[in-house]
């Protein structure tokens, strides 16, 4: 057996699901996410799951719910023109806390934009894409490697927690093949969502005793249990205003924002003794680092944030960096998103600053070193 | 006999719970065995009738049910 | 070997693409180093120019694209008027003379073959791709020659294989000839 | 009744939010019994809905229920469906959760034939939105958004429904609930995609808004216009203007969409191990 | 004739669009807005306009586009659910530069929430919710005759830069019923789009050449020019990856960056002397306002500013208001949405606490007073 | 032609982005040479179209074009035709575009009658994206989404575009180039939603995946199985399996929508003024 | 006058909402005060207790909705026991004594009036919201009666209008009844 | 007789910079007139040509035209 191959981003994102036990599929088709789809066509009926090409992006989203409902752990993928219109019901899988993952390869936006070509400005949507307060996860690979990895992690997340998590590539990750070396089925750690231990006639779908994740079982598996976009109490029907929905609210956020440490995933470089420290993500983390590598061998004190979830936002990283560095560079292939967020959480204690590229090109190393050294 | 007899001997029962006095069963009953009341229909010709169910299947409400013949005859 | 950038450059039916896959593959699935390979998607892809872009390296590769490829292979003039200039200096400038007549003069190595003829010769002109790959690892060294022809094997259609393994080895061959 | 009502229904739910002579009640009384009729498991029963007041019915219902967003629900059924083929799964949906927001799903999933019984409870208007006029409203009728005369034509939903690809479509009316009820376990005993128009009354804003009356003469009216379908065959396209044409419209057998995925995922297998 | 009126804010809504020129309005009923429909079907006949509904929000987001591109001025209105479907087509008109009016009257979310109770949850989503980077004007009325008032600003905004301009209310406002005096017809001060002064033949409908916003012809009045949500040049049409690309980003987005001041309208009220600095918009800020007042007969220095504009978000009045004061509240129906922004402008300056509601009630001045009294 | 492509089409935008043997090409020729046959003015009309190959026809025209979302052409044509009524809107759609997710303003401007006639482009695959299936490809059929072959049923446009409401329906095919120019340049007079639905090859990822050949081969296959509507109304559902039923489908004369707008408007103000 | 809060509160069918918006554009539009009339949507409001209310005042309102009325008038058992309790202490409670049997005890002002049935006995029990509004102005002299009588014709079906007159009046007498 | 002129009696003609090779005009040519070329079509029996412009409604690149009997007669 070859171990090493060299893959996509996207094919790493669609044997991450499969490895995760992903079993069902709904979508359609966009540049630059499509290759996730077209794999998930080929492996899902080999691995006795279901794929199905729906009529749009909203059905896809719906399809993908209503099967996770059905205990299978299921998947959509998409760019931006397609994640817009997924938001009303992502809104809906947050509040009704169904597990789902929504890929989204990012491209050049807004609108059709440029459809080839990478960019990385729909972070802020993938945060606040859908009306009203709601929970949200969001991972950001940099590696074909972590397509993978972080595909499986954005399963468990789903899973365990009960939320939509948001996989955000952009198109260099997306569509790079790099060498990648997948781990066999047996090492892959797999987590599944929270099930009823009591049965039919105890069971309380959105009964918070038990934890702020409550278990959640199967149609068609005797329960019988209403689910709803209204707000809800704890059996799942209906209610107004009041306690009863402000408490539902604050569970279905409290629980993704008070796991925000364990959440959140990342990897510093250089961090301990540097003035500057370059914050990125995606793919243009690659750069920064190489940036960063360039800057030390000049004897520049520079380190990297690298952030592989960016939501829940990190704020507590964030505030170590400012009050260990003078500088913050925070670069990505947009006009200013992640950096409103680095900012607010800075607070002042370290002078933040923008990098953004919005021509379609990848941030270069030059660039960041550039700035590096304005100052 | 008793009030309570005399309501179990009645062919259809209300369940004012329900009922929201839209009076289609009265409408509909093709024998005239109901009338409008006050809160919930009454039943102003209880022997006419036909156990034909229809009020029944017509309530938008399931506040009406028709006793099966034999439980209304014993 | 240390950071190592190829770009490979032709017309949109060349299979240059290909090319640079199988490249990325000899060198992360048989020689097990590093390989990032990276194209250009959408409308312009289907005519004009195209490029398929590889980045090798034994150590860890941060900055997937290329940037100012060590070495360029054209295919077309087009190709090469456009993307020449960008060739790192000193770098190694590889043409197809079956279709590049135009020699852009610049700070680099430059070096001719007919390609696409060597191909014809071999027997059939689309595995030009082949012959090439043959020159550039031949010239460079960048994979070893165990590992390309396997990766070429893996890719190419069945009943080929003799063809494209004939069209390797001539490129090879044209490459000893300026070495030797 | 009452059984069936303790058995199918969450009783402890009632008295539903349905305005005082709303069809929906009537409609949702011949799901029911359709359901009973047909023998399904309930556990094994899945109701999908999407928003509107009629989209509220699966919260009465003592199954698996699904409450969507508007116009999805044929979207999440077919997700569900597709997923646990073994579920009967049933779409409650308003005309314009069906019809106008939802309108390429329902073509959609009657495309694919997959097999989801669909009913929808056809009052021509937005009632949950307090009256505005639907695809389903007749052209010249009134609503709040269309207060000199609606100039939008409407849909004959069971005609669309056979030509995106039903392969089961039938129409009836609160009215006519004995008939209706028949004609969805007919539809529910479909392998396929199967659509059941239920006509219903809306007293409180349509029936309002166009002076037809309370749900009484509501119910008139579609008793007057209600004609079964052998008799409409026999009259001209302009005799059957502002009728309600009723009974079983079409039907044909064809492979189920479900059913479909499981004979390609077999034949794929079956080449795989003679390889 | 009588002057003074008991009028809905959705009413004034509708009326104030009339005022305005709008002469087209496609829509999809959605509680709390309905009514802003409702009484454009009836007005708009009768002013030679066109009231469509349409199929659903995403097809009356197109078609308010579409008759935008004729000349006429256009308006949608929507709430929650209905505003995450028009995102995909607001970011189309957002780059196309298509002047456009979205109502969003928001109510309970996520999903279909609390359909008839107030809430301010859906303010980072009129920022963020379409993919990629893109221009947005969003006005928050606090009165009815602010929403009179705020629908013609719209209006002339969305006209003089060509941008979508959203018109944020909240069911309290969009609701209630209050004691309006409308202007007279010829009171009003409207703005046009600008319009081509050169011929077809040298037309060219996005050259930056004469300002940042490009004069634009109607459809149907010779100049046959091409609209694409592609990336494009001067002359519409399709470029890929570059500094073509790059400056129309730019100047699509800079077109209102670079207008901050002058698109912010404010009120504010005692923060002279103040201490303490309460900042809400829409329905809370009245509660701001009464519970300030109160502050202040009680002795404590109290004051307010109150936004009408919080998109472009106005980091410069933050920043004065923040070097003024110790303590700025934010409060709003929602977890915490525009306090993020406070907060990143105040950068440190000043302590940024945040008051939040979310079970479907509008804050009380009680609970400001409590938050104003507790440090 | 070379005059005609001179008068209605942008020559300074040629060579055009398709393919090789693309039938997108041959079929926009059809639509300016209907153009020309009706006489429209050139500045009173309008193109729209979506996302796809084919909605990348607008651009290489010399009107007002409109190039927007994928699947939304016809409800920012709706926009544009009621706002300006005196317009001529024409929309041009791929299969995906269409009636994939754009299904619901499909059947929506068709059910309205609005005076927009739509083009559609169907060549039986997601073009644009590389090779997935649309609802228009054939059952069995492959695609780079369908690797085992297609299991979803296709629709029949003409017949949903009829149900939904449409009152001129016609079909032909890139082939067929002199029938379809006609049969479209009818749907440009005809007052109200005109559909015609003109089949098309895509050589680089249908005929490829499905080893039917290079352009040449598709279009034999399209002369193949065509046939005259007056043809095959002598045959059997059974025979018609895998045929191409052309020429003018059905036409009824019914008000175009933003005349019925008008309509309204002119009673609303004559009561405002008899008052 | 200061700002003033009022809730009238009954059963979906009593027209409260309808004249909760009189009382509003009685001291909007004819007495030139400043009002706001607010109530529930959704549903909830299609059965049960419903309520409208106002605020009035001659200064600004900037706070607009009512938090603890001066005045609640409750017309059915029901609401009276779901709103009482949220009275301003000290506050005046007008209850239809037709419907309202069990008085709540609490710090207040309690007058009780058979208010439909003197709408009955005024010639229909649909104008009880009238009789109710003389009576909650009658007693407060929030609104002028002249502004509430316009007010009031300006809303009511045509045909109606002496009707509704009459009713208000009943209203007012029944006002003074107490005062007097 | 000129090039020029030779080419100008040609009843059809390529344009060589829209030409993308499909070989469409020439298969269905119903007289023959066209055989394949190198970058464009070529003409292989000029006088057959029935001036039918079916190459000219078929070709998706607008890169033939046939000139008018009349013209070509000139
Ligand atoms: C995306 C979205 N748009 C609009 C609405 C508002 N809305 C709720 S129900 C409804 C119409 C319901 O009509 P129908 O399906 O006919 O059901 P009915 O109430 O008549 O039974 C609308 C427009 C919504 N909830 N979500
Ligand atoms: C919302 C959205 N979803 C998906 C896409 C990706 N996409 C672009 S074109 C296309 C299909 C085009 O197919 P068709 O309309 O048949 O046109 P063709 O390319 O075949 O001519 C798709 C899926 C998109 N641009 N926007
Ligand atoms: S039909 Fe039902 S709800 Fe209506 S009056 Fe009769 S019992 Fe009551
Ligand atoms: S069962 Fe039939 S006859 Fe008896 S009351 Fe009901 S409708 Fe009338
Ligand atoms: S509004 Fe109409 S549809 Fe809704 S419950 Fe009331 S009567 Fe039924
Ligand atoms: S991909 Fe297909 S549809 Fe698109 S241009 Fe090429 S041949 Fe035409
Ligand atoms: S049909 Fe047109 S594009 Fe094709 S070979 Fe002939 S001239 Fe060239
Ligand atoms: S005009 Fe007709 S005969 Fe002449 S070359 Fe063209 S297709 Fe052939
Ligand atoms: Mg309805
Ligand atoms: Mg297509």
């Amino acid at each position: 057996m070859k171990r090493a191959q060299l893959m996509q981003g996207n094919e790493a994102v669609a044997y991450g699901a499969i490895a995760a036990g992903c079993r069902f599929f709904a979508g359609y088709p966009i540049t630059p996410s499509t290759e996730v789809a077209e794999i998930m066509a080929e492996l899902l009926p080999r691995h006795g799951g279901k794929f199905i090409q729906m009529e749009d992006e909203i059905a896809s989203m719906a399809a993908v719910i209503g099967a996770s409902l059905t205990g299978a752990k299921s998947m959509t993928a998409t760019s931006g023109p397609g994640f817009s219109l997924k938001q009303e019901n992502l809104g809906f899988a947050a509040l009704t806390e169904v597990p789902c993952v929504v890929v989204n390869v990012q491209r050049g936006g807004p609108s059709t934009g440029l459809p080839t070509s990478p960019a990385q400005a729909d972070v802020m949507q993938a945060r606040w894409g859908t009306h009203g307060d709601h929970p949200i996860v969001a991972l950001t690979p940099s590696s074909v490697r972590e397509c993978f990895d972080l595909t499986i992690e954005a399963f468990n997340i789903s899973e365990e927690l009960r939320v939509p998590v948001i996989l955000l590539l952009d198109e260099v990750i997306g569509h790079m093949r790099e060498k990648v070396v997948l781990p066999e089925g047996g090492q892959v750690e797999l987590v599944e969502r929270p099930r009823p231990t009591v049965g039919p006639e105890e069971y309380r779908p959105y009964d918070d005793r038990s934890g702020d994740v409550p278990p959640m079982a199967d149609f068609g598996s005797g329960y019988r249990w209403h689910v709803t976009g209204l707000m809800h109490d704890a059996t799942g029907f209906p209610v107004g205003p009041g306690k009863v929905t402000e408490a539902l609210i604050r569970r279905v956020t409290g629980k993704v924002d008070s796991r925000v440490e364990e959440l959140n995933i990342y990897e510093e470089e250089n961090l301990d003794d540097a003035e500057i420290a370059v914050v990125a993500y995606g793919s243009t983390a690659r750069t920064a680092l190489r940036a960063a590598r360039q800057a030390r061998e000049q004897g520049l004190k520079v380190g990297v944030l690298r952030l592989m979830t960016i939501w829940p936002f990190p704020d507590h990283l964030i505030k170590r960096v400012a009050d260990q560095t003078k500088r913050i560079i925070v670069s990505e292939m947009n006009l200013g998103q992640l950096v409103r967020e680095v900012e607010r959480a800075a607070g002042g204690r370290a002078k933040v600053e923008h990098l953004g590229r919005v021509d379609g090109e990848l941030i270069t190393p030059d660039q960041i070193l550039a700035v590096i050294k304005e100052a | 006999m008793t009030a309570r007899d005399e309501q179990e001997k009645m062919p259809v029962r209300f369940d004012e719970r329900w009922c929201k006095g839209c009076n289609i069963c009265v409408a509909y009953c093709p024998k005239g065995v109901l009338a409008k009341g006050t809160r919930v229909p009454s039943i102003a010709n209880p022997t006419a009738c036909s156990r034909c169910k229809l009020c029944e299947i017509l309530c938008p409400d399931y506040a009406v049910t028709v006793s099966d013949e034999k439980e209304g005859k014993q | 070997m240390q950071r190592f950038e190829i770009r490979l450059s032709g017309s949109g039916g060349q299979g240059l693409i290909t090319g640079g896959i199988i490249l990325a593959e000899a060198a992360a699935v048989y020689d097990d180093i590093n390989a990032i390979q990276s194209q250009s998607y959408g409308p312009e892809q289907r005519g004009g120019a195209s490029k398929s872009d590889v980045v090798i390296s034994n150590g860890e590769i941060d900055y997937p694209k290329v940037t100012r490829p060590d070495v360029l292979l054209a295919m077309t003039q087009e190709s090469c008027d456009k993307y020449a200039p960008g060739l790192k200096p000193g770098g190694l400038l590889i043409l197809d003379s079956t279709y590049v007549s135009k020699v852009p003069t610049l700070d680099a190595r430059v070096v001719e073959f007919p390609i696409s003829q060597a191909a014809r010769e071999a027997g059939r002109e689309i595995v030009a791709n082949i012959v090439a790959l043959g020159v550039v690892a031949g010239l460079t060294g960048i994979v070893t020659r165990e590992a390309l022809e396997k990766a070429v094997l893996d890719r190419v259609p069945r009943g080929t294989e003799e063809l494209n393994r004939r069209a390797l080895a001539r490129g090879y061959e044209l490459a000893e000839s300026v070495q030797g | 009744m009452s059984d069936l009502v303790k058995k199918y229904l969450r009783t402890e739910k009632m008295p539903h939010i349905w305005c005082p002579g709303c069809g929906h009640g009537t409609v949702l009384g011949a799901v029911i019994r359709a359901i009973d009729a047909v023998g399904l498991d309930k556990n094994k029963v899945c109701i999908v809905s999407g928003i509107g007041c009629a989209s509220r019915a699966p919260g009465y219902m003592d199954f698996d229920t699904l409450h969507t967003t508007h116009g999805r629900a044929l979207a999440f059924a077919t997700g569900i469906k597709l997923a646990k083929p073994e579920l009967n799964v049933i779409v409650l949906t308003g005309d314009g959760d069906l019809a106008a927001i939802g309108g390429n799903h329902f073509i959609h999933a009657a495309r694919r034939n997959i097999g989801i019984t669909t009913i929808c409870f056809n009052n021509s208007i937005y009632g949950m939105t307090s009256g505005q006029f639907s695809p389903m409203t007749p052209k010249g009728h009134l609503a709040t958004t269309a207060p000199y005369g609606n100039i939008d034509r409407d849909f004959d939903l069971c005609d669309l429904a056979r030509a995106a690809g039903a392969t089961y479509v039938a129409r009836s009316t609160a009215f006519h609930a004995r008939q209706l009820s028949d004609l969805i376990a007919k539809g529910m005993r479909h392998d396929g995609f199967a659509f059941i128009e239920a006509v219903t009354q809306c007293p409180t804003y349509y029936g309002r808004k166009n002076k037809i009356g309370d749900a009484i003469a509501m119910l008139n009216w579609m008793k007057e216009r209600a004609i079964p379908v052998k008799a409409a065959e026999r009259l001209s396209r302009e005799e059957l203007k502002n009728r309600i044409t009723t009974g079983e419209l079409y039907r044909v057998e064809e492979p189920e969409y479900s059913k479909e995925y499981d004979r390609m995922v077999a034949e794929v297998m079956a080449k795989e191990e003679s390889r």
